[in-house]
């Protein structure tokens, strides 16, 4: 079944100081960890149909519910990026003309550009802030997005300290 | 007061020498004192830095206390005492240095700031005095000058051919006993030389400001605050470029399982500095700014007998919309 | 310059006189002859005070909004709010035309006594006191070193604007001089959630900048104050000007140029580029 | 070696006890037992409460300096700190840092009749100093307190109340503000002052101890003098936003007093003194 997580970001949630050196990755292999924005009428409907006829797909993914693509402000994809173990972020919503709300999905399009243009020129790589429309019967297409992603993400390397130390970012 | 010269040539093996036993600080660049390395990275020359020297002895961000949760509980872990690390500033200015001992006033009331106390005891300051005063400067208002020794254990005074060397304090015989074959005895061409060379530049400082019983003259009242700086913005440029501007917040940082304590700097002229559930005594500008001014020249020196200022003019020169806190001080006075 | 400051002391002095305006926002000198600072000329006898040359750099539609703005202070009714004349600079203009378009205030609620300089603005103003060059040097460097940075790799740009913003004492001064924030309570002082870290750790700055950029995308005029006051001078125009060309190029929309239009990202195209979306 | 003045004891919550919807008194026991037994405080004296990770908060301690085998503070949920104490369950640890600020002036208070005027959750300062005079009975004149609440439910310590009404030696009158009364209540009905004009307690050898909502104070000192009470015999205490405690960061400050060193204790007349910022 899908695992979700209650959108409720601790106040002052934030894991130990970047001042100190994070410890060295585990042994095996890293695994990338991504956050995954799901508006609530399409996009989680369709992974929890993907989790309900058991399709397989990475475990990388964290699910939070929002009622609409809309709702996803680029704070919450900034704080994610900011958690020490977050490396990328998937922002999915209805179909354009399939919004629950109509037009909710037409802002969320023209604010994630605009917010991954920012993030690339700050420096972060596009690929880690990515945006899908996936509707309430394509479980089969949320699997596909996650795993894509998660494979691009794994070609990118860590965002966090490690990443600066070996920069995997290759343009 | 007793004084030495220390030859042109022989500054860099002096700061080669420092930094070899100590941790030395010095003008890096025009926006602040940094650990220098090597005698080079020290720029000797320009003006006074835009931050002061209050960073390292009230950081903008300093651990209090770190907090680890666990099965037995949560268990608090000190920073270590910052006496373990002995340094020395090179080439500060006279009105950074004379703000230290203002701050002191405070952090020794009653309860004794450990943190920022054993950083005062553990840091020599070699001063530098201020051959080209800037056009904002105004220490002598203050009973500072290009030349004060207030706060510094030694000060070097640029002459022709060599630096005056005032032994301000004990530590600063130290300091000249330690590295005794770099120094040599004053003459009296050197004597004279410096007084000449502080004249000099005590008679460039541009128009000051009379602070003269100003504390007796601030009132609460004088309407003249309503708008006084009503083109002010309420950012935090000029209480956190301030020497003296010591106010902090507390707070928490990190999981409830584990984090940090924090201080971090604060400004009486944000919004937030006294919003409370209750209320919020300063709601609107003229409020805040009153506090500033009032705090500074009159209720610290009721509570410490010292103006919380020392004229460095950092709050002018980088005031976003040009405020002159010369200007305001003459104008809140006649009112 | 000299018959600009001419004309507005001239202007202000009939706007006041015939009580056409309760008060003029303008330049006067500052107590160092290098300085001018903002000012408020209520009283006819006063507009000598009011002058302008190029030590007036000041965007003084700041004035207008916000929790304490003339024209939309919280602590003033509606009704009882000032009548205003504002020496307008280019900047200041373009920036008043932003303003109206998000609704802050509406165009007939000051008289703009305005300084040209052939700049497209969609508000122009009421009486033109003068012209001066617009600031081309400055607008090209900021275009050159914009253009210097997408050239870098990420990784390269990131290790950049990680050592630029970790020079932040989070001083605010961006955001207080900025006319565009003028919220009532900024988002770095929300505490419950702390969404952006209060100490300035790289990593806090990096979210405030970022999420400060991101409010102005599809608003900022590139006035260059922010940038100007920076007391750590992180070059933040850098990020400003970009994300205007982005917004120009793909949603063909420059700030301020039609006050009818809604801001960029208020609105919405049916047929909106989605070629990144999965 | 000199301490460090910001780290706090570690106390394990012994006990909560709701009072109110929103207001529940914390008991809170010292782990390290050498700490407790060295432990001496007045009442009158506040400290700063925290809980790790959500940052620390000011209040009064609410038990008597003559029952300090524990310590109680009664939080009102209001804010970031206070939701995460009001979260916290018994056996949980907070920090806790003090005892800080100028006591009630207890011994001039001895032989003299005292009247106690609290509302709402102003009553926990006044409680710490009521047990302490109770436990101390005979070196008092009459005690009168009037306490009041905008309702019955907002009534807090009603066990206590209903032990002080059963003695004697001490004379309660409890109000709730009008329409905050049930069918079960006998007390009076109306705002503290009026309550208190109608009790009339005689200035002559009294002392005045107030605390509550700025809005509550500010008529019962009217009612004070026209009761005849002098300046010097009303004591209040402070509700100001304090932060460290120890004069250090500046947060406190009102005219030349820091409430948490010059207070937060302050007779009326001391108050009379200090600008209107509180």
């Amino acid at each position: 079944m899908v695992a979700t997580v209650g959108l409720e970001v601790r106040s002052g949630v934030e894991s130990r100081t970047s001042t100190e050196a994070a410890p060295p990755v585990q042994a095996q292999e890293w695994k990338p960890k991504i956050v995954a924005f799901l508006c609530n009428w399409c996009s989680y409907a369709g992974a929890d149909l993907a989790g309900g006829s058991r399709t397989k797909y990475p475990a990388n993914v964290r699910i939070i519910r929002l009622p609409c693509s809309a709702r996803i402000d680029p704070k919450l994809v900034l704080k994610s990026l900011e958690k020490e173990g977050v490396d990328g972020v998937i922002v999915s919503g209805c179909h354009p003309g399939d919004c629950h709300y109509t037009e909710g999905n037409y802002y969320a399009r023209r604010r994630m550009l605009m917010f991954r243009r920012l993030m690339e020129f700050l420096g972060i790589d596009g690929k880690r802030v990515q945006m899908s429309w996936v509707s309430a019967s394509e479980g089969a297409k949320w699997a596909d997005v996650v795993a894509q992603v998660t494979e691009e993400i794994k070609a990118l390397g860590p965002l966090h300290p490690q990443e600066t130390a070996n920069a995997a970012d290759h343009q | 007061m007793e004084s030495r010269t220390l030859p042109k040539d022989r500054l860099d093996q002096l700061v080669d020498a420092l930094i070899a036993d100590y941790t030395v600080i010095a003008p890096k660049d025009e926006r602040s004192y940094g650990e220098i390395e090597s005698a080079s990275e020290w720029r000797s020359d320009g003006d006074k830095p835009a931050q002061s020297l209050k960073q390292f002895f009230l950081p903008e961000r300093e651990l209090l206390v770190r907090y680890t949760k666990s099965r037995s509980g949560v268990e608090l872990v000190e920073p270590p005492s910052p006496r373990s690390m002995a340094r020395v500033i090179l080439g500060a200015r006279p009105c950074d240095v004379a703000a230290l001992p203002v701050l002191d006033l405070v952090f020794q009331w009653d309860d004794e700031d450990s943190l920022y106390l054993e950083r005062r005891e553990s840091t020599a300051i070699i001063a530098m005095a201020c051959d080209e005063p800037c056009t904002t400067c105004f220490c002598a208002s203050l009973g500072g000058s290009p030349a004060g020794t207030e706060g510094a254990d030694l000060l070097l005074t640029e002459l022709d051919d060599a630096y005056h060397v005032a032994v301000v304090s004990e530590r600063g015989r130290e300091l000249v006993d330690r590295y005794s074959d770099l120094f040599e005895e004053s003459s009296v061409e050197h004597e004279r030389q410096r007084v000449q060379a502080q004249e000099a530049s005590l008679a460039k400082l541009p128009r000051q400001v009379d602070i003269e019983g100003l504390d007796e003259v601030l009132e609460f009242e004088n309407p003249v605050w309503e708008t006084l700086t009503q083109q002010c913005l309420d950012c935090g440029i000029c209480t956190f470029l301030c020497p003296t501007c010591h106010c902090f917040d507390i707070r928490d940082e990190g999981t409830p399982q584990q984090g940090e304590r924090v201080r971090l700097w604060d400004a009486c002229t944000f919004p937030s500095y006294t919003q409370a559930h209750a209320g919020q005594p300063r709601p609107v500008h003229y409020r805040r700014y009153r506090q500033r001014i009032m705090h500074k020249f009159r209720y610290y020196s009721e509570n410490f007998g010292r103006t919380l200022c020392v004229g460095c003019g950092r709050c002018i020169e980088h005031c976003p919309v040009g405020i002159d806190l010369r200007q305001v001080l003459s104008q809140v006075r006649t009112g | 310059m000299q018959q600009i400051t001419s004309r507005i002391q001239e202007e202000a002095r009939r706007l006041l006189s015939e009580d056409l305006v309760d008060m003029v926002i303008g330049y006067e000198e500052g107590w160092d002859p290098s300085t001018t600072t903002p000012c408020v000329v209520r009283d006819e006898a006063q507009v000598s005070r009011l002058i302008f040359d190029e030590r007036c750099v000041y965007n003084l539609a700041r004035y207008l909004v916000g929790r304490e703005g003339y024209l939309t202070s919280r602590f003033v009714p509606a009704d009882k709010r000032p009548r205003v004349a504002l020496v307008a600079r280019p900047a200041t203009l373009r920036t008043v035309s932003v303003l109206i378009q998000e609704h802050q205030f509406g165009r007939e609620d000051l008289v703009i006594l305005g300084i040209v300089d052939g700049t497209a603005s969609a508000v122009k103003p009421d009486v033109e006191v003068g012209q001066i060059e617009p600031d081309d040097a400055r607008r090209e460097e900021t275009r050159a070193r914009v253009g210097e940075l997408a050239q870098m790799s990420a990784s390269e740009r990131w290790a950049f604007w990680r050592e630029e913003f970790s020079k932040c004492i989070r001083c605010y001064a961006c955001r207080q001089v900025c006319p565009f924030c003028y919220c009532e309570e900024c988002i770095a002082e929300e505490n419950r959630p702390q969404w952006i870290g209060r100490s300035p750790l790289p990593r806090n700055n990096i979210s405030w900048n970022a999420i400060r950029a991101f409010h102005l995308v599809g608003r900022c005029v590139d006035c260059g104050e922010c940038e100007r006051v920076c007391p750590v001078d992180i070059p933040l125009s850098l990020i400003n000007v970009k994300m205007v060309e982005e917004v120009a190029a793909v949603f063909d929309y420059v700030a301020g140029v039609d006050v009818e239009a809604a801001p960029a990202l208020a609105t919405f195209q049916v047929d909106d580029t989605d070629d990144f979306v999965r | 070696m000199m301490t460090n003045i910001y780290k706090p004891y570690v106390m394990a919550i012994d006990s909560i006890r709701q009072e109110t919807s929103d207001i529940k008194t914390f008991r809170l026991a010292f782990r390290d037992p050498a700490a407790q037994t060295d432990f001496r405080f007045k009442a009158g004296q506040f400290g700063v409460f925290s809980v790790f990770g959500q940052g620390e908060a000011p209040f009064g301690i609410a038990n008597s300096p003559t029952r300090s085998e524990y310590i109680e503070c009664s939080v009102k949920r209001v804010g970031k700190v206070t939701d995460a104490l009001h979260e916290l369950n018994e056996g949980d640890e907070v920090g806790f840092r003090g005892p800080y600020g100028r006591p009630f002036p207890i011994d001039q208070m001895e032989g003299r009749n005292l009247v106690f005027v609290g509302g709402g959750i102003g009553m926990a300062p006044l409680r710490s100093l009521l047990w302490n005079c109770l436990d101390r009975r005979d070196q008092f004149g009459d005690i009168t307190v009037v306490y009041g609440a905008r309702s019955v439910a907002d009534l807090v310590y009603q066990q206590e109340l209903q032990e002080w009404s059963a003695r004697d030696d001490v004379e309660m009158v409890l109000t709730v503000d009008p329409g905050g009364e049930d069918e079960r209540w006998s007390g009076e009905v109306g705002f503290v002052p009026t309550v208190l004009e109608k009790a009339n307690p005689s200035p002559d050898n009294a002392m005045v101890i107030t605390c509550g909502p700025p809005i509550m104070i500010k008529f019962v000192l009217v009612s004070l003098s026209k009761m005849g009470f002098a300046p010097e015999q009303i004591i209040t205490t402070l509700e100001m936003k304090m932060k460290c405690g120890l004069g250090k960061c500046g947060r406190c400050n009102i005219g030349p007093a820091y409430v948490c060193k010059h207070g937060p204790v302050f007779s009326y007349e001391e108050l009379m003194t200090l600008p209107e910022e509180y």
